[in-house]
């Protein structure tokens, strides 16, 4: 039993438990552009991110291997966000004292450009509130995944990984 | 209840149309079933049963577990869950066994209608499809036949993408995927689809075969074909628990059939059992539907489906409660509650564990077996694979059972994935043209392809399981062709 | 543990208890158990019954689930009204 | 006590191995397959004493009675009811036969009357009166089920000590002149023997072999397999075709409903000689045949679903009646029931156990009538009508 990883016995991976998988981008490389951080640490039959990617970032010998991103070449242009089967790749972006999370927001209603929203951490705990910069709605994406860029505060920044829209 | 907005999905109804519940009039739509309209209507109690007179209601869905027999227009053990919709029909839960009515005329003797083709393909799922695309590529004349108003099988009520290669379809829906199979299909002159049409049997007829179709069930429909392919998929498993057979208790497909195809909302409070694919997919779409999903509860120690489907699911808070089980479902005529426990590393549950769940619907998704009734019926030799998830026909690597001229492909062959199915589908497909004589040598390379691209899908863990399975069974014909 | 409650063949409303009961007698051939209970012989023809069935056999038993034969499938492999068979359904 | 084996484990078998071991003899009893197997469990549970011919009248007028008294003996409910069978006629020369059974069978107790339609109809609320002319009716034939009987009589035989084995087949015999002195037999792959004092072969369709193996010509007593079909409903409430009822002018068709579910069960005499002792596979043409002419008989099972065709055997012989007695000094067949085994079976089980333990039986069995010998000296006896 003990050789069962926590997050196939949760249903969700720790930070720290992701970047013992692969490593974590530095603090610079954050500041510079967003970056794509794939949150999939299991061999699965997948090879979608790793076909789309425009500058080749993404190393996966075979279908089954893991991604894993060469952030140096990772342009942030959000491709593998949109088009991740199983909603697995999120970008950050550190600006100033926020980080802009991108994440793929599949479910009814979208939220607007500008709008609050409670923020959600990897269990679906509110953990603060963030605004909406982006809404790439489905017809948009590559993927056919609508995305999100949500501003969150920067000690946030590897919990948020999705959000509830609450209107009146 | 109905769905009007979804994030994924548009629901296109047909012309309202009323019928009579117990006398009382109903609205519902043309082109969906009986049970979906009663649903919608919030009616679940459909049938009492034969012996013990507990209540009943939906549970696969697909016509195939009888749970949702009712009086139809004085008729009784009509399968509601399959029976469209007509104006005006009076609608009856049954009570125990059913009487016929009295009076009637005994029906013309009339010959059935004949349908002839190099190969009969049953099942139009992505197996059945990409093998009635690839044997028509191939030279063959092909007619497929499936049970369902449309083509796709469980493709159309998948809204998620799948996984694989770009080639593969990886990263299109399952809906989009059926779309896109469907059209290749109608291209194609030498395809003919049978669409409501069940294969109930299949008999020899010297080097033909027979396959008894049934259109509507009001049609008989006699198809000949030298060789068949038999990609009848896959049905839901049942497990033992108190009060398992309530009304509320559905398979997850029964509840993805009427979510996403009817886009009838299957209740408010879900609780799930099973924290494999389907039980993960299932409560992702749930969310989708706007339906609240409780928890999900899985007996093993560890989530049994891809870990990205149930982080899915957790980041928008719904527990996986690994190493529980449920005990029973409790309420009068549906359900209103569940109760799960904890079980130790003997898999009993541990007193003092129990947990209640206020939920109307328990979601059973604890696995799939292979749909080989066809295929035992017919004779083909059965073996128990647990890896490929229950029975399934031995077959060789070019998907040929033991019984010449029968294929097999997709989950009647083993419970996998639809990308695994489409290629085998191919497989199938093409071998069967080349078996008949029909196709030109040079498509092995086509069969060889194919199963290089199932070698890989299933190098990982997941399909290393599989492919350990189908050496199991190809031991039995004792290796290739 | 349940009083008959937990079910195994919807058709024909057998439990858990019963198939057990039938086993500790002696009665250990699927194709004999399916007669006696009618499991399998319903209008689902056990497609949701027979797996539960040769499992609890199978634990009973001592047998791997490989040993134990599916019993027949029979034609039609789903219900299907007289008249169809006959000639089709106008009256 | 002596050792005695039987060789088949479906009604023949299992009820005379318990009629043995009431008179005291210790009984091993061997299947090759599961129990019922064979032609029991595919039999269409009726049981009638409307034959045409002294012999059978008087022994099924005597299985009956024992049919009466058996749930209460064996303790176990088979379901038996006599529901009767009503036979109809098409034709007036059908007509004028049956009055002539009818004054047979009454002449040996046998209640059997004709009836008109009106009363037909009363008994089977969905029949169509229309083709028919009238009904040969006997309220004390009835049915039981296959399954449940056999099982009966197995526990109780169990009890009574029998050594009851399937998935167990007989290979040979050990003979001495004209005694088989021990059985061989095969289980899970090993093959050990038991000494006998007497042996009865009731392996009905696989008779033939049995008696090759104890060194008779196969065709000693000539039986043929003989694939019968049987289609059934869905289950439906009880009350609606009770009896079974059979036109015999249109291929011996007929209706029953079942006795514990409910189903409707339609059979006919369209036959198919077996292509081997494995040919169980229904047919296309029977399936379209048989419910032609149940519908024709009754005309709202239109609206039933059919939920199984399954085939058995009718283990013939060239006069459709059984050979019972004894082939050697103790070596005994009961075979080739030509479709009649579960519903003779309580009558011939005794008389044969009896002929076994003690050498001669109370049964009112003609055992000249069944005399095995009677195909080697081309004796036959008129053809026993065959329904269900």
């Amino acid at each position: 039993m003990s050789e069962v990883p926590a997050y196939l016995r949760e249903g969700y991976i720790t930070p720290d438990e992701l970047f013992r998988k692969i490593p974590k981008p530095s603090e610079e490389r954050l500041r510079a552009r967003p970056v794509a951080v794939p949150e999939c640490p299991q061999e699965i039959p997948c090879a979608p991110c790793r076909e789309i990617c425009p500058t080749n970032a993404i190393s996966m010998p075979t279908p089954n291997d893991l991604p894993v991103v060469d952030y140096e070449k990772c342009i942030g242009c959000s491709l593998c966000v949109q088009i991740c089967p199983g909603l697995a790749f999120f970008m950050v972006h550190y600006v100033g004292d926020k980080a802009r999370i991108t994440m793929p927001h599949e479910l009814l209603p979208l939220p607007e450009r500008g709008e609050e929203v409670v923020l959600l951490n990897r269990i679906g705990e509110p953990v603060g509130k963030g605004k909406v910069l982006t809404v790439v709605p489905r017809e948009k994406t590559k993927g056919d995944t609508p995305i999100i860029i949500v501003e969150v505060p920067i000690e946030l920044a590897w919990d948020v990984r999705a959000i509830k829209v609450v209107r009146e | 209840m109905r769905l009007n907005e979804h994030p994924i999905l548009k629901f296109k109804r047909g012309r309202e149309v009323t019928i009579y519940f117990n006398g009382e009039p109903i609205t519902a739509h043309e082109g969906e079933p009986i049970a979906a309209a009663l649903h919608a209507a919030g009616i679940r109690v459909l049938n009492y049963s034969n012996n013990r007179e507990r209540p009943r209601g939906l549970f696969c869905a697909i016509g195939k577990c009888s749970s949702c027999l009712m009086v139809v227009n004085g008729i009784p053990n009509v399968r509601t869950c399959i029976t469209l919709v007509e104006d005006g029909m009076r609608i009856e839960p049954q009570r125990g066994k059913a009487k016929l009515p009295k009076e009637a005329k005994p029906p013309e003797f009339r010959d059935a209608k004949g349908m002839k083709a190099d190969i009969v393909v049953i099942g139009g799922g992505p197996a059945g499809l990409m093998a009635a695309i690839n044997a028509a590529d191939a030279g063959a004349r092909v007619v497929l036949i499936d049970e369902n108003p449309m083509l796709g099988g469980q493709l159309v009520k998948q809204t998620h993408k799948f996984f694989g290669k770009r080639e593969q379809f990886a990263g299109v829906r399952g809906v989009e995927i059926a779309k896109i199979l469907e059209n290749e299909v109608r291209k194609r002159e030498n395809v003919q689809v049978f669409l409501e049409t069940s294969a109930v049997g299949i008999f020899q007829e010297g080097d033909e075969k027979l396959v008894l179709g049934v259109r509507k069930n009001r049609e008989l429909i006699e198809f000949r074909g030298r060789a068949l392919i038999v990609a009848t998929g896959a049905m839901e498993k049942m497990i033992p628990f108190e009060n398992n057979d309530l009304p509320g208790i559905y398979g997850a497909g029964a509840i993805q059939t009427l979510m996403n195809t009817y886009g009838v909302k299957p209740g408010d409070r879900v609780l799930i059992v099973g924290a494999g694919n389907v039980g993960l997919i299932l409560a992702y779409q749930l969310i989708q539907a706007g339906v609240e999903v409780k928890a999900i509860v899985e007996a093993m120690p560890k989530v049994g489906g891809y870990f990205v489907h149930a982080a899915k699911v957790r980041r928008l808070g719904v527990p996986i409660l690994t190493r529980h089980t449920i005990l029973r479902a409790e309420g009068k005529e549906r359900v209103e509650r569940a109760v799960v426990a904890q079980l130790d590393d003997n898999w009993r549950p541990i007193p003092g564990t129990e947990e209640v769940f206020d939920v109307d619907v328990i979601a059973l998704a604890v696995g799939l077996r292979p749909s080989i009734e066809l295929l035992h019926q017919a004779g083909c030799q059965i073996r128990y694979v647990r890896e490929l998830g229950g029975h399934v026909a031995v077959r060789d690597s070019w998907m040929e059972t033991t019984v010449r001229g029968i294929f097999v492909a997709g989950d009647t062959a083993g419970i996998e994935e639809a990308t695994t199915a489409m290629l085998e589908g191919k497989v199938a497909g093409i071998s069967a043209a080349l078996r008949l004589g029909i196709a030109e040598e040079s498509w092995v390379r086509e069969i060889e392809r194919a199963q290089r691209d199932l070698e890989e899908f299933r190098s990982g863990p997941f399909g290393r399981h599989v492919a350990e399975g189908i050496r199991k069974l190809l031991a039995e014909v004792g290796g290739n062709v | 543990m349940s009083d008959g409650k937990v079910i195994v063949c919807r058709c024909n409303d057998v439990t858990v208890e019963e198939i057990e009961a039938l086993i500790d007698k002696g009665v250990t051939d699927i194709e004999e158990i399916k007669r006696l209970l009618r499991i399998g012989m319903g209008p689902c023809q056990g497609r949701t019954c027979i797996p539960i069935v040769l499992g609890i056999l199978a634990r009973k038993t001592g047998r791997r689930q490989e040993e134990i034969p599916l019993p027949r499938a029979r034609v039609p492999i789903r219900p299907v009204r007289v008249e169809v068979i006959v000639g089709g359904t106008n009256e | 006590m002596s050792k005695v084996a039987i060789i088949g484990g479906g009604i023949i078998g299992v009820a005379t191995a318990y009629e043995l071991a009431k008179l005291g003899e210790d009984v091993v009893l061997f299947e090759k397959n599961y129990f019922g197997s064979g032609s029991t469990f595919r039999c269409a549970t009726g049981i009638r004493a409307q034959f045409t011919d002294e012999a059978n009248i008087r022994l099924m007028k005597h299985s009956v009675e024992r049919w009466e008294k058996l749930e209460g003996e064996l303790g176990f409910d088979i379901n038996f009811k006599q529901t009767g069978y009503l036979f109809l006629a098409t034709s007036e020369e059908e007509v004028e036969g049956f009055k002539a059974n009818i004054a047979l069978q009454n002449k040996f107790g046998v209640p059997t009357r004709l009836i008109d339609m009106d009363e037909a109809r009363e008994i089977v609320p969905i029949l169509n009166t229309e083709p028919f002319l009238a009904g040969a009716w006997n309220p004390k034939d009835g049915k039981a089920n296959p399954f449940k009987t056999l099982f009966a009589y197995l526990f109780r035989a169990k009890e009574l000590g029998v050594d009851a084995r399937e998935h167990t087949e007989v290979v040979g015999f050990e003979r001495e002149g004209d005694t088989i002195t021990a059985v061989r037999f095969r289980s899970n792959g090993k093959v050990e023997s038991v000494k006998v004092d007497a042996v009865l072969n009731a392996a009905n369709a696989w008779a033939p072999l049995i008696n090759e193996m104890a060194g008779l010509k196969r065709d000693l007593v000539p039986i043929t397999a003989y694939k019968h079909q049987l289609v059934k409903t869905e289950p439906l409430e009880p009350g609606q075709a009770e009896p079974l009822v059979c036109p015999p002018g249109w291929d011996d068709a007929y209706i029953i409903q079942d006795g514990e579910d409910g189903g409707i069960i339609c059979g006919a005499g369209i036959e198919h000689r077996a292509r081997s002792l494995d040919d169980y596979e229904p047919t296309y043409d029977f399936l379209r045949g048989v419910l032609r002419y149940a519908t024709m008989i009754a005309p709202p099972l239109r609206h039933a679903h059919i939920v199984r065709q399954w085939a058995g055997f009718y283990a013939k012989t060239p006069d459709s009646n059984p050979a019972i007695g004894k082939l050697l000094d103790n070596f005994y067949i009961a075979a080739g029931f030509s479709g009649h085994g579960f519903m003779m079976a309580p009558a011939v089980a005794q008389a044969v156990a009896e002929l076994i333990s003690k050498g001669h039986s109370k049964v009112p069995l003609d055992w000249e009538w069944y005399d095995p010998h009677r195909f080697e000296r081309g004796e036959l006896r008129t053809s026993a009508f065959q329904i269900g």
